[in-house]
């Protein structure tokens, strides 16, 4: 393969890098957590910047609310929890006082997914992606490891808008180069290949690297995109990747229902219908476990790609 | 334009009177902006005369009077004191007040909730309206706003208030308690809190929906300085309530104003009942209510 | 066109008719609102049965976790207000109080959609249908007009598990048989055609007839599915008739992004690609206006109907 | 089976007292609940010692000596009083009790928040596991519940009690706020609501991440009956205050005890600090900690 792994690391503490990054040079970033500052590994940002932090306690719609209302008057609010709290939990918030009100807000959300791992179903939000996309206006990103979330929250300071950006907690092949500039909406075409496109995201992109590079050794030339902007979505990237190899996985750590792979099946309805199997959780709750053990039960694995692939090029 | 009143007028109370012909002048203002109300939603037959007629004393007393204002209307409101109306429902007098404070055309009221319009039925920043910074309409979420925006401008250094709107009813949810908390434990002391204590909401009067009981005491149990005004219909009283208020800010608690309004007040069938919450008066009821508040600054 | 028009009805005085009915029909159901009663349409059942109403006031996240209690104890609470405030201010109430709790709690919300007209976009919810959709084991119905959700809202308290019923505001023709079962997550096919499948729901299901009558008129002949289950999907009916006519149009009031439309997008990625068109909002806030207006505005009528299909057939 | 106990004991209290002899038995079953814990947390090196050691007293007074239970679990809990925990991270306090109270096998403990198991990182439904009636984990949901299952004992005629306990830093959600402002204005008086009140959060003390303050002060502005019962790790004292609390019920309003405990109490270097709210024990901190708390009844 020729993505090598720099050492594993959680895609949060890329997000606490670059908020340390920040706190340096953008004076009118400023940080909101609900109670969860060790989680989203923000420590030093706060230590550095005190003034800039605010400690909602937990009060996740209240925080939401005054991440808008700090807006007005120029800050840039980083506004940071676990993801269910920082989606779900504050729908309408976000979409009133953030999303139709086009405030510069930069949502942060830590633990989403299954990977988080033991605390269960309650913390584990697999529809997060679903909901951010709906709302007019909301960016929606996922990087897929340490130096892409660091990238992506760096990028995301300078754009003027709300943005949702999505990471995780356990730690995770850390393999995008390190200086590699994050653009918004812009797809990574990882690996060329013509047979099958593997669309991921998130903690997705590695496995559907090995599960690539595992396909080639069966003859299997497999392209690879890390869709790491699920909106807006890098149409152009996908279509031209769809049209060459007739056929596509999408992997995501989320429900299959209104997810990533459901913005591509619309996207190829709609410009160019083609079969796709979906490597994603089957509309069923997480549970307790560790984050291999979940990805594993739940089909989130390159194994699980591999034999999606094999389904989908059958069917072309 | 609309500062210029302001120019004139800011700084002057802080517990000094108003003279008869300054609270005759805004008190016609008050019936125009009644008289706006009445024919925007009659006009669409929808919206929400009750809680605006209750609320245009206040209006009038804080733009006119109370806050001080900048020339230009922009999103981020430095150096100038910014107003947020969290039950956005009510957003035909705060249109009316806008628009006669010359932040856009008087003429545009007519626009109001039809297609097209940036007069929505609740406020929104969405189609670039001057002088509203947040959209409101889905309740209980102004304070924390509010409260976001008074923390920006002590980062800032800028001395100036964040004044809110809060209906009663608005008070049963819960992301107020959670704001309310924020606020009373930061020493968000450059926030002035109002509640329309109107003791009426959608289903009926609020104590028999939802009793709220004791405002004040809720309020101060959760930290806050807070002063009740017996008579929010009268304009005096609002103000004095309003500069008592401000002199209470920068002394390490938010605070609070429970302001007594009879929702619909102006117009005798609307007064005290909560029917008039969100119905528009038929033509016949146009009439009659216009009759009570007579033309002084003439219509839109 | 073989469906009359009873008489304009609102589909919110269907589900308060059927509320009346279940009140002097079910001991055990109980109604739940927040300061919307008269929105609603439930002062009959509160008349009825004072003691089985629970005004909870303007408080939803506390109206969904006491019908969440209720159901232990063995009552059928149904819970309503304002489509948006039912769902996108309470998602995670819904979702760990009464989905992952599994509680037969329903969900009831009117002025679903743009057609609540004048109140604008706070109002306007347009993403209910995709957030509720991926909620593992909810039952998701938009019925098309009073007599069907009336229907609906008699056939939910007979089933047990959570739902969300959704529906509107605005007069509506209402066109099904007063008579007709509800059966759950079986789509109703209303109209034979060959050339196209229009699969409509709620307020979309009657222009959708026009248009098939007016498609009639160019030589088109268009199948018309009423699918007033979004969930659990009856993928064996979507399925049939796209083998059929080879093309599909879905038309909901919905952003086209996560809603009905990707459903069948999806499904029929992984079984049967098909060139499809989405009559839906297109991922915009809704705004003032009345619901005729709105519904023009915002391409949501049989015209828009008419033209997708000529598109969609083009693209066969 | 676990109601034979309760049999015995139901009824014996209400300002009565316990005999030293029984007082220990039930010290006995806290210590080895203690163990429960801190094995478990160890076990899978996750979940949340801290507020459960703080609970482990209120848990077996409750279930022990103040709940009236069935035999036999089923989920509408009808003629028995029933119990929420609105702070499901806690669950390990609430596993180990429902274990040995005999509502699933002790052996399961080992299961803790492994694949597969019933026994998830927050209490669920959703695997079946009797003992408990709705998932939590999310914070600021259980009182709404609670209240939805004292509602339902007043339609059923069910003149049985509903129990839930709450994390002080979970009443910064406003949820709690709406229920509580709820179930005071409709006479929901047939409920006892516990706030662990350890003074702890995730980020810190309550009072540094977001001052709760007066706690009883506010319960009583909202309507409630409240009784502040100081020593949360006395097994007596908690007797004493639920019995008290249990004679308040009935009266028109709902019930709060606010119970001051220690976070970690029992193991010394967890308490008094909200570093273990979250962190399970190394082999040396385990050994350490359970050397403090000898076995009694035999470990899963
Ligand atoms: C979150 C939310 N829930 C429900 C509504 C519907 N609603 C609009 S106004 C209103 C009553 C508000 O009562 P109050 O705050 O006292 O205002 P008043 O009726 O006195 O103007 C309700 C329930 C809403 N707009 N937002
Ligand atoms: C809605 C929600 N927000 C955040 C969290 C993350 N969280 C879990 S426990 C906790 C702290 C709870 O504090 P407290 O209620 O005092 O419990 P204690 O730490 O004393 O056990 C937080 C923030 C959560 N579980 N739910
Ligand atoms: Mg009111
Ligand atoms: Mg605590």
């Amino acid at each position: 393969m020729k993505y090598t792994d720099q050492g594993k690391k959680d895609t949060r503490s890329g997000y606490g890098a670059a908020m340390t990054e920040l706190g340096r040079s953008h004076p009118n970033v400023v940080a909101l957590c609900a109670d969860l500052v060790g989680s989203l590994k923000i420590e030093d940002f706060i230590e550095e910047n005190p003034k800039r932090f605010f400690q909602t306690g937990i009060a996740e719609a209240n925080m939401m609310g005054i991440a808008a209302g700090l807006t007005i008057g120029g800050k840039i609010p980083f506004a940071s929890t676990f993801a269910n709290f920082a989606t779900g939990r504050v729908y309408d918030q976000i979409r009133q006082s953030i999303a139709y009100s086009n405030k510069n807000v930069k949502i942060c959300a830590s633990h989403a997914g299954l990977t988080l791992g033991e605390d269960g179903a309650t913390h584990q939000i697999l529809e997060d992606i679903g909901m951010m996309k709906m709302l007019p206006g909301m960016t929606v990103i996922n990087p897929c490891d340490y130096n892409q979330t660091k990238a992506a929250t760096l990028a995301i300071a300078d754009y003027e808008g709300p943005v949702y950006l999505r990471f995780g907690r356990p730690k995770v092949a850390n393999f995008t180069p390190v200086d590699q500039k994050f653009e918004i909406g812009k797809a990574v075409l990882l690996q060329e290949g013509t047979d099958v496109t593997i669309i991921a995201t998130g903690h997705l992109v590695w496995p559907a690297l090995i599960a690539a590079d595992n396909l080639k050794k069966q003859g299997i030339s497999a392209e690879v995109l890390n869709l790491h902007t699920i909106k807006p979505l890098d149409e152009a990237a996908v279509l031209k990747s769809v049209k060459k190899t007739g056929c596509v996985v999408t992997a995501e750590e989320h429900n299959f229902l209104g997810g990533l792979g459901e913005s591509i099946a619309r996207t190829l309805a709609v410009q160019h219908p083609t079969p796709q199997e979906f490597v994603a959780t089957q509309d069923t709750f997480g549970e307790s476990g560790t984050a291999d053990e979940l990805m594993d039960k739940y089909g989130l694995n390159n194994k699980a790609i591999e034999d999606a692939v094999v389904r989908v090029k059958n069917r072309k | 334009m609309y500062s210029q009143k302001i120019a004139i007028t800011f700084g002057k109370f802080l517990n000094q009177g108003i003279t008869m012909a300054e609270l005759d002048k805004l008190q016609n203002i008050v019936t125009q902006t009644r008289r706006d109300i009445l024919r925007m939603v009659h006009d669409v037959n929808s919206g929400h005369p009750g809680g605006s007629l209750g609320c245009t004393e206040f209006f009038i007393a804080l733009y006119y009077e109370i806050m001080n204002l900048k020339d230009d209307f922009d999103m981020d409101g430095k150096e100038e004191d910014i107003f947020f109306l969290s039950n956005g429902h009510i957003s035909p007098v705060w249109y009316s007040v806008l628009a006669r404070k010359g932040y856009f055309p008087v003429k545009e009221l007519e626009t109001f909730r039809k297609l097209n319009s940036r007069l929505q039925g609740h406020p929104t920043t969405h189609e670039g309206l001057p002088g509203i910074r947040v959209s409101s309409g889905s309740l209980g979420q102004g304070m924390s706003v509010a409260i976001g925006a008074a923390l920006a401008k002590k980062l800032n250094g800028d001395e100036h208030l964040v004044y809110s709107l809060h209906g009663d009813g608005e008070l049963q949810e819960g992301q107020n308690w959670e704001a309310i908390m924020y606020a009373a434990g930061n020493k968000v002391d450059n926030i002035i809190s109002t509640v329309d204590r109107n003791g009426q909401q959608i289903d009926g009067p609020t104590e028999d929906v939802l009793p709220l009981g004791n405002l004040k005491q809720k309020f101060e149990a959760f930290g806050w300085d807070v002063l009740e005004v017996q008579d929010g219909n009268n304009l005096e009283a609002v103000i004095k309530g309003l500069n008592e208020a401000k002199s209470r800010t920068g002394k390490g608690k938010p605070v609070a104003i429970i302001l007594d309004t009879v929702m619909g007040h102006g117009v005798d069938f609307m007064m005290h009942t909560h029917a008039w919450h969100g119905k528009a008066p038929n033509d016949e009821q146009l009439e009659d209510a216009l009759s009570q508040n007579a033309e002084t600054l003439g219509d839109y």
